[in-house]
């Protein structure tokens, strides 16, 4: 049974207009997919266009995916795979009353996050030096002597995509980041306890939620084709 | 006191006499449920207003009604869907042998060119009784042209055509206007239709003084470009062969398959990557920025004359619609 | 059932409970916030009235001698944008729905009352970004953006009015989340969804697209905006982008946003018809799900905003044929409210009048989308100004009117007095006039020709013009009264009692104005709803 | 204490091996995507990234996220959104796939 200091922490964290604490809680997760649909739909826009793009100038694609780093595109997966983890036993830490174990697995995630963003900016850091980056700037020689005909142009949608897509996803990661901060901060204090974790769930939810997106962005960006690179 | 004060607009296309009978069924239509909708609320008003009707009569609601006033109203939508369909499909697909008239839209002003090399701005003459099909881009935003009184209308877009065709079957003057907003002279971008007999065109046609026709000046720039290294009237050559291309179903590297009309011309010279002929290697480079949207409809219209079977002999006009 | 509450003389209530505008501007509670939307979407109206009245005046003449045509051009965008995202999309929902759902349903307030305070502010800063826009000389795109010209023609505040409308979207995303949470789990005890309130119905299908379209145009506007600082091409044909995928992306939301501004006035006609008919509603389920039916159909038929855009032919027949099968719920729901009144009980007050008006004028703003949907006809009259007066016939004799309807018919609710009926009769009158001669002339037009976003026209078009500016005073004069008397009633208003219209629903069960937490306590249903037939007949005193 | 649940079970507390076994299968999933790239498979590289990253996607939704032991108007309402993903998607694509068939009457 929960603890008296528990069911404080709860009370103190219980909204009037509701019936009772779980349907309190329900309604949050609820809120939360709710947001996390919109989310969908969101990054949907992104992937239409890519869609269509890559549908169109595919062998500017294969031109443009070909600049990517496969290792650290690969590498940065893993990562947001290992932050997935740590969020998800750290939801269970909160749900099962250990605010400690939640702390520092949270705080394991948040590095990997920021993992993550290191990794990114390396590469950003490649494709900026490289004139990868769309605008008057903008320069590439398409690699293969054997297929002059695709056009720059073209290439640079491919690169429009990829800083819009990977970047509206850091901006997400760097939002996910200062959420969890807010929690091990909460957490800290003492504020979630197996009867009140809500904002612990739903945080992770949304994190996982950028893992998710970044799984399909990652073979798309990545991993087009490489048959003209061996 | 009419002529000042028009309510309707002029029908002077083989098509507007469909569009129209199309509308007026829908007015009809319309009319009849917009009376039926507002008498039976006025008769329901006036019968059941509370002083005479005091007490309602509890009514939940009734399954055939609920039907008949969804299957009746489909059933009607159905005839509009099929009849609008039929006349969209004559009104995007011109008739063989149309004469083809290539169109520029610019910020604010239409840019014309006849096949015999005429050239002429914000006015288009043409000659009645005639198909003309229209082959239309822009050099900047999105215009459409549209001339009501042959009820016709499309988007002109830059970076690729788009077509449109009309049978003119009535001599004047008409409105020609661009109906997608382009910037500030938007409503300044108007023109007109001039609608002539034959003969008159033809004479019209020559008071421009002696040129070199559209397709004459592709070959020209063909020549100058140096497509024709490549592009050979044998089957040696590098690139495929021209001659008998438009509109032919071409094979692509890429296993798919589609018919070489305009569009596939115009993306084929200045995107080469995009749909590679089956058989040829992708080494023809883009011509992207070399060439004007003038020179681009010289190109095409020369390319396309290489597929009729005398070049030079002006197409007949074997309309579908006579 | 109607055990309504007697008045209790200055009992405490959601407005008097306490003063100070920290109290506003902190509350979480929903009729609060209702009517901060109230104020600020009053004020968005007005200003988009200004631009259409001066838009009317321009084209009083054929010749463009008012204003500059790029003024002109600002102005019929800056209308657009203002009545569209500012006005219409947040106004049923944020203000009547945020008011009144909570109450329809039993509940204290919304599922999230601190995420519906944020939803008003964001909204604020959207809009004040807008204006800011517009102070610094405006935007010239047309309110649909349309790129290339947005990307890289126009020399215009493109990108702060885009990321104005940007953030304005989560505002909206925000309300329909809050809305379908709210419906779902915050219900009464026995309110079951047959029991609901076609109002709630009708706004949880505009919560829907709220939530799943809104961040489609979110992303595309920012794609705009990328577009114009970064040239990234995806919309630019000069970099090999294609225009039409900025359309069908844009529409994609744009037309589903029609029925997030028709759909809850939807339902504001199924309250009040009911009510004034004192009767249940004919065929709720049908009505109800017709609302659904809406939400989701309005979902794939987006590109027939484009079938002379250079969309392929196939896929404009794809387009034609879904778009009349999202006529069907519509049509099915103007059945249903008519036969409502059928052997009903029919009063003549101010709502009623409003919602015969919407009945009538939807009627011929839907028959008219059909001719939109049929191919061969839209090719001539989609860009002229046939489109112009069937979107007016939608959104202004439509949702406008049930706004008013809407307005009027909880007023009561809201302020707990009652507005005076003869001028509202009259305003009723005005505006139901006035609007049809403003924009039925349109139609004629648009048949004959006349494009829209027209600066200047051809002399032949004069007369049906001006006709249309001459029905556009009379509209303005009938938008006017409401304001003056309905903040002359405030003061001077007849109290008005827990339920002046005697009406059925559990926002009728608590005082006018309803104390802060809505009900003393939660309310158990355990009847249908519309549940006229046991609502004992009394002879009503108030607010005649 | 009415606001405090009773009943201890109210949610659904996953074992942490449970976890770890996804996540394993992920990192797995996330190697093959990578190696199948490398394979020559024509259409079916694209078919087959799309499927991994599916799989993997499912699993982090059903598990990571709890999905499998939320309500089913959880399910229903992601199920929901992802069939409107897929109208957008296919919905423009018929525009796309169809806009260079035959425009010429006849053919």
């Amino acid at each position: 049974m929960a603890t008296s200091s528990e069911i404080q922490t709860a009370e103190r964290s219980f909204q009037h207009h509701f019936a009772s604490i779980e349907q309190q809680r329900d309604t949050a997760t609820f809120g939360m997919w709710m947001f996390l649909l919109t989310e969908i739909m969101f990054f949907g826009g992104l992937f239409c266009s890519y869609l269509v793009y890559r549908r169109t100038y595919y062998e500017a694609f294969v031109e443009g995916s070909q600049k990517m780093n496969i290792i650290l595109g690969a590498v940065n997966t893993a990562v947001l795979i290992c932050s997935s983890l740590s969020m998800a036993m750290g939801v269970r830490a909160a749900q099962t009353g250990k605010p400690k174990l939640m702390v520092i697995l949270l705080l394991v995630t948040i590095l990997f996050g920021f993992g993550f963003l290191g990794i990114k900016a390396v590469e950003y850091h490649e494709h900026w030096v490289n004139h990868e980056f769309p605008g008057p700037n903008f320069h590439f020689e398409t690699g293969d002597p054997a297929h002059p005909a695709t056009d720059p142009l073209h290439t640079q949608i491919y690169f429009g995509l990829y800083w819009s897509m990977t970047g509206l996803h850091a901006l997400h990661m760097i939002i996910g980041i200062g959420l969890v901060t807010w929690l091990v901060l909460a957490g800290m204090r003492g504020a979630f306890s197996p009867i009140y974790y809500s904002p612990v769930e739903n945080v992770g939810l949304y994190w996982h939620f950028v893992d998710l997106v970044w799984i399909y962005l990652f073979p798309l960006l990545y991993l087009i084709s490489h048959k003209h690179s061996g | 006191m009419w002529k000042n004060f028009p309510l309707f607009p002029e029908r002077a296309s083989s098509l507007a006499g469909q569009v129209d009978g199309l509308y007026f069924f829908l007015v009809a239509v319309s009319a009849f449920f917009t009376i039926l909708i507002f008498v039976t609320i006025f008769i329901f008003a006036i019968k059941y207003r509370r002083e005479a009707h005091p007490n309602p009569s509890h009514i939940e609601g009734s399954l055939p009604l609920e039907l008949t006033w969804t299957l009746i109203p489909l059933g009607i939508c159905m005839i509009f869907f099929a009849w609008g369909s039929l006349i969209y499909f004559q009104e995007g697909r011109a008739p063989k042998g149309a004469m083809e008239i290539y169109a520029v839209g610019k910020q604010w002003m239409w840019k014309f060119e006849h096949e015999t090399g005429q050239r002429e701005i914000n006015t288009l003459h043409v000659p009645l009784g005639r198909d003309v099909k229209m082959i239309m881009s822009s050099q900047d935003v999105i215009h459409s042209f549209y001339v009501p009184a042959f009820r016709i209308k499309q988007d002109v877009l830059p970076g690729r055509y788009t077509t449109t065709w009309f049978h003119p079957t009535k001599i004047g003057t008409y409105h020609l206007f661009c109906a997608e907003y382009c910037g500030t002279q938007h409503s300044g971008m108007i023109g007109e239709v001039v609608v002539m007999e034959p003969a008159a065109y033809q004479a019209w046609l020559v008071g421009g003084g002696a040129m070199a026709s559209l397709s004459a000046n592709g070959q020209q720039l063909f020549l100058q470009l140096g497509c024709a290294t490549c592009h050979r009237t044998d089957t040696q050559g590098r690139g495929p062969m021209l001659a008998g291309l438009y509109g032919k179903q071409v094979q692509l590297d890429d296993g798919r398959s589609l018919v070489a009309d305009e569009n596939y011309i115009r993306e084929s010279i200045l995107n080469p990557g995009a749909k590679v002929v089956s058989g040829f290697k992708p080494i023809m480079p883009t011509y992207q920025g070399q060439v004007s949207e003038e020179s681009l409809a010289a190109l095409v219209q020369y390319i396309k004359s290489l597929s009729q079977p005398q070049p030079g002999e002006p197409a007949g006009n074997r309309a579908s619609l006579q | 059932m109607a055990t309504a509450v007697q008045p209790v003389v200055e009992r405490e209530n959601y407005l008097n409970s306490n003063y100070g505008i920290k109290s506003w501007l902190l509350t979480t509670d929903h009729k609060r916030i209702a009517l901060l939307y109230l104020m600020s979407i009053t004020a968005m109206f007005w200003l988009g009235g200004f631009f259409a009245m001066l838009i009317r005046l321009e084209l009083l003449t054929p010749a463009g001698d008012l204003v500059t045509s790029d003024t002109y051009n600002k102005l019929f965008t800056m209308h657009g944008i203002t009545m569209i995202f500012f006005f219409l999309i947040p106004s049923v929902p944020a203000v009547i729905g945020n008011f009144v759902i909570p109450l329809m349903i039993g509940a204290k307030d919304l599922a999230f009352p601190r995420l519906n305070l944020a939803s008003w502010y964001i909204y604020m800063l959207g809009a004040g970004l807008a204006l800011w826009g517009f102070l610094l000389g405006g935007v010239d795109t047309g309110w649909t953006f349309y790129t290339p010209f947005s990307t890289s023609y126009s020399n215009t505040h493109v990108v702060t009015v885009a990321v104005g409308v940007f953030i304005v979207g989560f505002s909206s995303i925000f309300t329909g989340l809050n809305f379908i949470v709210t419906i779902h789990r915050m219900r009464a005890p026995g309110l079951t969804w047959n029991r609901l309130p076609l109002f709630c119905w009708s706004n949880y299908a505009a919560s829907l697209i709220m939530v799943l379209g809104t961040p489609v145009v979110a992303i595309t506007l920012l794609l705009v905006a990328f577009e114009r600082l970064f040239h990234i091409g995806v919309f630019n044909p000069q970099l090999g982008g294609d225009p039409l995928l900025f359309q069908h992306l844009f529409w994609f939301y744009s037309h589903p946003a029609v029925y997030i501004m028709i759909l809850p006035g939807m339902g504001v006609i199924s309250e009040v018809v009911t009510c004034y008919s004192r009767k249940r509603a004919f065929g709720y389920e049908f009505i109800a799900l017709a609302s659904i039916a809406i939400a989701v159909l309005g979902f794939l038929v987006w590109a027939h905003h484009m079938f002379v855009a250079g969309i392929s032919m196939y896929s404009a027949l794809v387009f034609s044929l879904l778009t009349y099968f999202v006529a069907i719920p519509s049509a099915v729901k103007v059945f249903n409210w008519t036969a409502t009144m059928y052997k009903g009980s029919v009063r003549f007050d101010t709502p009623m009048l409003y919602a015969w008006g919407f009945i009538g004028l939807f009627t011929m703003g839907g028959l008219t989308g059909v001719f939109l949907a049929s191919l061969g006809v839209d090719v001539h009259v989609t860009d002229t100004y046939f489109v112009v007066a069937h979107f007016h016939y939608v959104m202004v004799g439509g949702m406008v009117l049930a706004y008013l309807a809407g307005l009027h018919f909880w007023w009561p609710k809201i302020t707990g007095r009652m507005y005076p009926e003869p001028p509202a009769k009259l305003s009723a009158l005005l505006v139901f006039v006035g609007f049809n001669l403003t924009f039925f002339p349109q139609f004629i037009l648009g048949y004959m020709g006349m494009p829209r976003r027209y600066h200047a026209y051809p002399p032949e078009f004069q007369v049906l013009n001006v006709l249309s500016t001459a029905g556009a005073s009379v509209l303005a004069i009938g938008y006017i009264l409401p304001m003056i008397y309905f903040l002359w009633s405030l003061r001077y208003g007849e109290d008005a009692g827990p339920n002046p219209w005697n009406a059925v629903g559990l926002e009728w069960m608590t005082p006018s104005p309803p104390p802060t937490h809505n009900f003393d306590e939660t309310p158990v249903v355990t009847w249908e709803a519309y549940d006229y037939e046991h609502q004992p007949q009394e002879e009503i005193t108030i607010g005649h | 204490m009415k606001i405090i649940p009773h009943d201890d079970e109210y949610t659904h507390v996953i074992p942490p091996s449970l976890y770890v076994g996804i996540w394993a299968t992920l990192m797995v999933l996330t190697l093959i995507t990578v190696l199948a790239s490398f394979a020559e498979l024509g259409i079916f590289n694209i078919v087959l990234a799309l499927l991994i990253a599916t799989i993997k996607g499912t699993l982090v939704v059903l598990f990571f996220m709890h999905l499998r032991y939320s309500p089913k108007l959880t399910m229903v309402a992601v199920i929901a959104s992802v069939c409107f993903l897929l109208i957008l998607f296919s919905l423009t694509m018929t525009d796309y796939l169809s806009r260079h068939w035959a425009t010429f009457p006849g053919r």
